[in-house]
């Protein structure tokens, strides 16, 4: 853990003390598997994007991607009788090849991230609308899927199974990032690309690989997602959760300029921006505060890292 | 000689870790043409960021004519006569020649509005650029600039200031012969009108050429100074490295061998029109020379596959190769130290360790996790073997000098297994200790069997390491030269277009 | 001759539309002259919707039926359009402007009669959360009103609304949160047609089905089958079915000149129903029967 | 104009031609006006993102602050009855002051913009919402301010006086971006800060003064906005506006890179997106494939203008 994960995970520690001291239900078990799962849920993209970020590229299209595929699992599932392991699957197909068209259309033909992506939050989300119709897709009263549904909202020992699939992502694309060959490539290509490519690393390969993970993870968060909600309204499912994912990699110490970023801070951004949300509720502030409370919160975290760095640099 | 107008007394500069300069006291006078020496990460950079506002010093003092100034910033540098040719690039390639030149001081018109007066602007660049004969205009994009233009271009820039002094930090580095020369008969002019100037060069020869008086830094300290009458190429370097150098050639150990990199009628897309056909045999350094933008670094990258090849073919020990990256020519063994070292060769902000091992980062690993120990381990040899100069192996690589980093991108390729290597102005920007380790590198890689390509702009280079010589005139080869052959002017005479018989192919 | 078209417009993508899109399209089978278009706006904005509005006039549609997203400030927007083609309001009415009538539900109604479902239910008090999407918007704040005015004095409290802007998510985490924090809460009130499936797989989850008192809005399957087990008091529902095929054929009257169905105070209630496990067979019955007639 | 712009004006004929050929509506007055109006709208806020883009920089709280500098403009001058050229001149104070708030963040603080103005976009959002109570303000039923009214919806020779407000705005930040030694500076900045800094140029300044046209500009369109729509919920009012304005810009030939843009560019690129809206409802496509025709065709145009590029640099 550096220093940057450590500076949030303090951050985290003061902003739940504080909230469990005026609400000790803050910390009741109930509350806290409920955040942890919400945790699970958007970790899973927040994680996505962290490994696009690192290239030094952008996905705006997560919530979008989480959108459609959501309507498509559940319609394939519920109305067309697709047996859910075959729909979960096809489902990540999906999210690969979105991935592979995103990587190809940035790499080959060289346009920039945020545009290949932009057209994707678009264009996604238009076609989830247009396949209902712009109605919702939903599981009927009593449709019921007890594996998956156990797969996906369960819980063992309390811990909701979202967190832990969560948990498993996070340890293994650790690994993928800080100790393999591909992730050293990952940062190489996202510090200096010609640099990179002239030691012989086949960039375009290593990117495109990049978004591939990206959309496959958030294609798994989709699944959690639709399981979640239930019924999904493709015009507004996902909304904005591109930017949340971006908030929680950079809070986590992810540069948008490429070649920065950690798995353990990428988790801890989106356990802070959850724990944020969680308060809101539980202290009775207005809602309508809510998006208030994590604008000042994560201005008021990046703020005091960069005098802490600061400092820490002085004193030397 | 006049007064000095500007003094510095008794500099010290600490970055983190490392003592850029110690008690450093140096002056200069109007008319004055000063040259500083030093091995790289010498602190020669360092002192002259001091004087153009850039850094500011740890402890020491500054005066302009005689007053103290407690803080002195890169617009008070300007103002007070200070032009300041960086050893970095400091370019807008979005912005055109002219913009350049006159970035943060336009000539305005329009009152309050501050508006650009493009034609009063464009009236005070055409004659500056003239003056230095750099073959292009002021409304060309900085963007289509070679390395070597865009240096002209930083030394117009400077010029441009009408200053009482101007500090050249390298600005010969990538120059060659013709444009260095335009270069001295400007200082004598600038000299002539009373103008101070600093000259920072790892091409001593120059420093002899211009310099009035020279600075030796060694160690961010001063050790000595150097009256006109006493500047020799041995003196110079005695003091920076404090010893003496023998001459820069190594014969061969063994006659090269057969044939192993051959380059056949390539046409890259600069020159569509010409083709260029080359051979280099392995345990031969051949040399290639040329002015600016003959074309040899497009070849370079042409046969390492950055560039796509228009025409021709490229075979290694007889077998025609096809490389559509860098990747492929890794695997064949051909690789290439890029003249950018900082945009190309390095990862600046990475440590020495993973620069070295990234070509070959799989070789480090089991079941594609890196093994750091392992990694470390080799790196740590390198780092012996090439004596870089760094505290420890986890150093980032932007905090060491020229030289030093010119050593990592060495050792990241003498990790593998060379069959050739092109070195793109491998000393560039590199001081002469430095240098010499680098050319005893380039014999001992070749004598192990090793086919070296060195392209080069520095005379002294060519000639006094090349066991053979290709010269290269607008986008194609226009003669080679035998080791016997060899001297400044018959390369010379090459590069200008004068054909001459065939060297030994 | 073209067709002369009419258009729906509604406010925001949401399945209680399409009940109003298979109401225009019964009316369309009866209106062959015409041409029936169903719009939904991009985005639920104001802004959004009276662009739509002139594109569609512009486009040559003969006359409009809005479910306007903020109909109070919309009113210089609906003259403007008023002035070039018949306008109707639908679903939240703008009785200042130039609407030539408003057809459908009161929203304060469907308020006060979700309210008399609570005080049947709560007949020892309670206190109610409830949960809506926007909670800005005109038809949230008089469903509220209307509830609020039905259990004023019966011991009953409408503790606080949470909105959650249309995010699914959220609207659930909304009630996850209320359950892990709220355990005086009693009752919970599902204001928008997505809420109560919300509350429903909330209390599910926390094993707490039949322990809370949930009224709910609209008639979203989970909602109907929540009534039907006997989990939630019971549902008010409007009939934005009758919406869509009453108002198509309202206009199409209108434009051949027949003004004789706008009444004198230029309201045209469409009733809301109280659903609860008495009715709700017959009710998804004719549900069914009107869809897929 | 340059041949970015060309290629972009060339499009936009294209699709004008298409649609106008399918439903001659299309070129109508009453729907060009009506077009020109949105344009008019939507450029002010794009010019305005332009530049913050060309210092490398961006700005994702245009959507936020329109929504809150609309509600308090509404409030101010519907419910404390101030009179509006007041209510006015405050906004654009406002908005400078978030301007420079922002700028001092990033240029002291040393915090990336994209942080800096994520926080704006969810703090300024949060208090619209909370001063309103999550309601709406709007202008209630003849509520009337001709001259207000006249200057910002009014038309003059037919022509939107939102449209003309734009045209006048773009011509003077045409000079002042590519006639102006500020322009000249903000270029040299995007491109390379450090280089710019030993240049002499006061880049924190050039850089502050960025973020400040981009706000005040913004809260002049919100002023625009406020008053064409009449109403404003500030939980739905002007949300996604930064992406439009940052797809508008990028379309316009400016690099997220910072460095690169144009005027020219910016307000084509606004008419591309308007052209695109509009034609959605006049053909009656459905309105639920909006975003999806929207991502295509940018997509599309970013793609043919790679390959014209790519084209003509081998014909050379
Ligand atoms: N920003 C910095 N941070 C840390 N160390 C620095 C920094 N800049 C320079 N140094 C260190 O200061 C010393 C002097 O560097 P300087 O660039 O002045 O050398 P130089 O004589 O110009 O060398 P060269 O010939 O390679 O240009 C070196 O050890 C270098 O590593
Ligand atoms: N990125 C570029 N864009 C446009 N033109 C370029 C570019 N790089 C090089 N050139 C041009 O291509 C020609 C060949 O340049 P090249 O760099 O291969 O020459 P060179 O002999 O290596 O000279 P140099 O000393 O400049 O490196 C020159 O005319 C140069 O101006
Ligand atoms: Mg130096
Ligand atoms: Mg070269």
């Amino acid at each position: 853990m550096n220093r940057k994960d450590l500076g949030l995970l303090v951050l985290i520690v003061v902003v739940a003390t504080i909230v469990a001291i005026r609400q000790p239900l803050f910390i009741a078990p109930v509350n806290i598997a409920n955040t942890a799962n919400l945790i699970g849920l958007f970790g899973l993209f927040s994680i996505a994007q962290a490994f696009v970020i690192i290239t030094g590229g952008i996905e705006l299209s997560v919530g979008s991607i989480i959108a459609l595929l959501g309507v498509l699992f559940v319609d394939l599932v519920v109305n067309q009788g697709m047996p859910w392991p075959f729909a979960a699957l096809l489902m990540i197909g999906l999210g690969a090849l979105m991935g592979l068209a995103h990587g190809l259309l940035i790499t080959r033909m060289k346009i920039q991230p945020f545009i290949v992506t932009l057209c994707g939050l678009l264009i996604y989300r238009g076609v989830a609308r247009f396949y209902t119709g712009d109605g919702t897709a939903g599981f009927t009263f009593g449709a019921s899927f007890p594996t998956l549904e156990w797969l996906t909202m369960g819980r063992s020992w309390g811990v909701p199974h979202s967190f832990i699939a969560m948990i498993v992502v996070a340890a293994v694309m650790w690994v993928v990032l800080h100790r393999s060959v591909f992730g050293r490539h990952l940062f190489a290509v996202g510090k200096n690309e010609e640099a990179a490519r002239y030691s012989g690393i086949a960039t375009n390969r290593v990117i495109i690989a990049a978004y591939v993970i990206c959309t496959v993870l958030t294609a798994i968060s989709a699944i959690f997602f639709a399981m979640y909600t239930r019924s999904i309204s493709p015009s507004s499912h996902g909304n904005f959760y591109e930017l949340y994912a971006i908030a929680a990699a950079v809070l986590g110490g992810c540069s948008l300029r490429g070649g920065e970023g950690s798995i353990v801070g990428v988790v801890l951004g989106t356990v802070l921006l959850q724990v944020l949300q969680n308060l809101v509720n539980l202290l009775g502030i207005p809602s309508s505060l809510n998006f208030a409370v994590m604008g000042s919160v994560i201005l008021i975290g990046v703020l005091a890292d960069q005098q802490i760095s600061r400092y820490r640099l002085r004193g030397k | 000689m006049a007064e000095p107008f500007l003094e510095l007394v008794g500099i010290t500069k600490t970055f983190p870790g490392v003592a850029a300069l110690s008690d450093v006291t140096f002056s200069i006078a109007p008319g004055e043409v000063v040259g500083l020496v030093g091995e790289n990460g010498a602190g020669k950079s360092t002192l002259m960021k001091i004087l153009g506002g850039v850094t500011q010093p740890t402890a020491g003092e500054l005066r302009v004519d005689g007053a103290r100034r407690d803080s002195f910033s890169v617009p008070d540098a300007i103002r007070s006569g200070i032009a300041f040719v960086h050893q970095e690039l400091n370019l807008f390639d979005n912005l055109d020649v002219a913009a350049n030149i006159f970035i943060g001081r336009e000539p305005l018109k329009g009152g309050p509005l501050r508006l650009v007066d493009r034609e009063a602007l464009r009236a005070q660049v055409e004659p500056l650029l003239a003056r230095l004969k750099v073959g292009y205009g002021a409304r060309t994009p900085v963007r289509d600039l070679s390395i070597a233009q865009q240096q002209l271009l930083e030394i117009v820039k400077a010029l441009s200031l009408r200053s009482r002094l101007v500090i050249m930090d390298e600005p010969t580095s990538s120059l060659t012969l013709t444009e260095t020369d335009r270069l001295m008969s400007v200082i004598d002019e600038l000299r002539a009108d009373g103008v101070g100037i600093i000259f920072i060069s790892h091409r001593l020869h120059e420093v002899e050429r211009c310099a009035d008086r020279v600075v030796v830094l060694r160690d961010g300290r001063m050790v000595g100074e150097l009256a006109k009458g006493e500047i020799t190429h041995e003196r110079m370097i005695r003091l920076m490295i404090g010893r003496d150098l023998k001459s820069l050639y190594t014969p061969p150990k063994a006659p090269p061998g057969a044939t192993a990199l051959a380059i056949d009628d390539v046409v890259t897309s600069t020159y569509p029109g010409k083709r260029v056909s080359l051979e280099v045999r392995s345990g031969e350094i051949l040399g290639l020379a040329g002015l600016v933008g003959s074309g040899r670094t497009e070849l370079a990258n042409a046969v390492f596959g950055i560039e796509p090849l228009l025409g021709g073919s490229v075979s290694l020990d007889g077998t025609r190769l096809r490389i559509d990256s860098p990747r492929d020519a890794i695997r064949q063994g051909i690789y290439l130290a890029p003249e950018d070292r900082k945009s190309f060769g390095l990862l600046l902000d990475f440590p020495i360790v993973d620069n070295i091992s990234l070509p070959d980062l799989a070789s480090y690993a089991s079941a594609s996790l890196v093994n750091r120990g392992r990694e470390i381990e080799n790196a740590d040899r390198q780092k012996q073997r090439l004596n870089i100069r760094a505290p420890n192996v986890t150093t980032r690589v932007g905090t060491l000098s020229g030289g030093n980093q010119q050593k990592v991108v060495l050792a990241k390729w003498l990790s593998m297994k060379p069959r050739v290597i092109i070195f793109d102005e491998p000393t560039r920007g590199v001081d002469v200790g430095a240098k010499k380790e680098i050319y005893e590198l380039l014999r001992a890689l070749s004598d192990a069997g090793v086919a070296i390509l060195m392209i080069s702009s520095d005379m002294e280079e060519v000639v006094g390491v090349s066991d053979r010589v290709a010269v290269m005139h607008e986008g194609t080869i226009s003669g080679f030269l035998r080791r016997d052959e060899l001297s400044e002017h018959s390369v010379l005479r090459l590069a200008v277009g004068t054909t001459a018989t065939k060297g030994t192919a | 001759q073209e067709k002369k078209q009419l258009a729906f417009v509604v406010n925001a993508a949401s399945d209680f539309w399409k009940l109003a899109e298979a109401g225009v399209k019964k009316a369309q089978a009866e209106l062959p002259d015409y041409e029936l278009q169903f719009k939904y706006p991009a985005q639920g904005t104001a802004a959004l919707q009276n662009a739509l509005m002139d594109d569609l006039v512009a486009a040559g549609t003969d006359a409009i039926m809005i479910s306007s997203v903020d109909p109070k400030t919309s009113i210089d927007a609906f003259n403007r359009i008023a002035a070039q083609v018949p306008l109707f309001t639908t679903d939240s009415d703008a009785p200042d402007s130039n609407r030539i009538a408003y057809l459908g539900s009161s929203n304060t109604d469907a308020g006060v009669q979700a309210g008399e479902i609570a005080v049947k239910a709560l007949a020892g008090g309670g206190k109610c959360m409830g949960f809506v999407g926007f909670l800005g918007a005109d038809n949230a704040k008089e469903r509220i009103a209307g509830f609020r005015q039905a259990v004023d004095g019966k011991g009953i409290e409408l503790v606080d609304v949470r909105g959650d802007d249309v995010d699914f998510a959220r609207a659930r985490s909304n009630v996850d949160d209320v359950l892990a924090a709220n355990p005086e809460i009693n009752c919970m009130v599902g204001f928008y047609s997505y809420n109560p499936p919300k509350i429903y797989e909330a209390l599910q989850a926390a094993g707490k089905l039949g322990q809370i008192t949930v009224i709910a809005f609209d008639e979203d399957p989970v909602t109907l089958g929540a009534v039907r087990e006997g989990s939630f008091a019971g549902t008010v529902v409007q009939q934005p079915f009758e919406w869509g095929y009453q108002g198509m054929k309202l206009m199409a009257k209108y434009l051949e000149g027949d003004k004789s169905s706008i009444p004198e105070n230029k309201l045209i209630i469409v009733p809301t129903k109280v659903i609860d496990k008495a009715n709700v067979d017959q009710f998804e019955a004719d549900l069914k029967k009107a869809i897929n007639g």
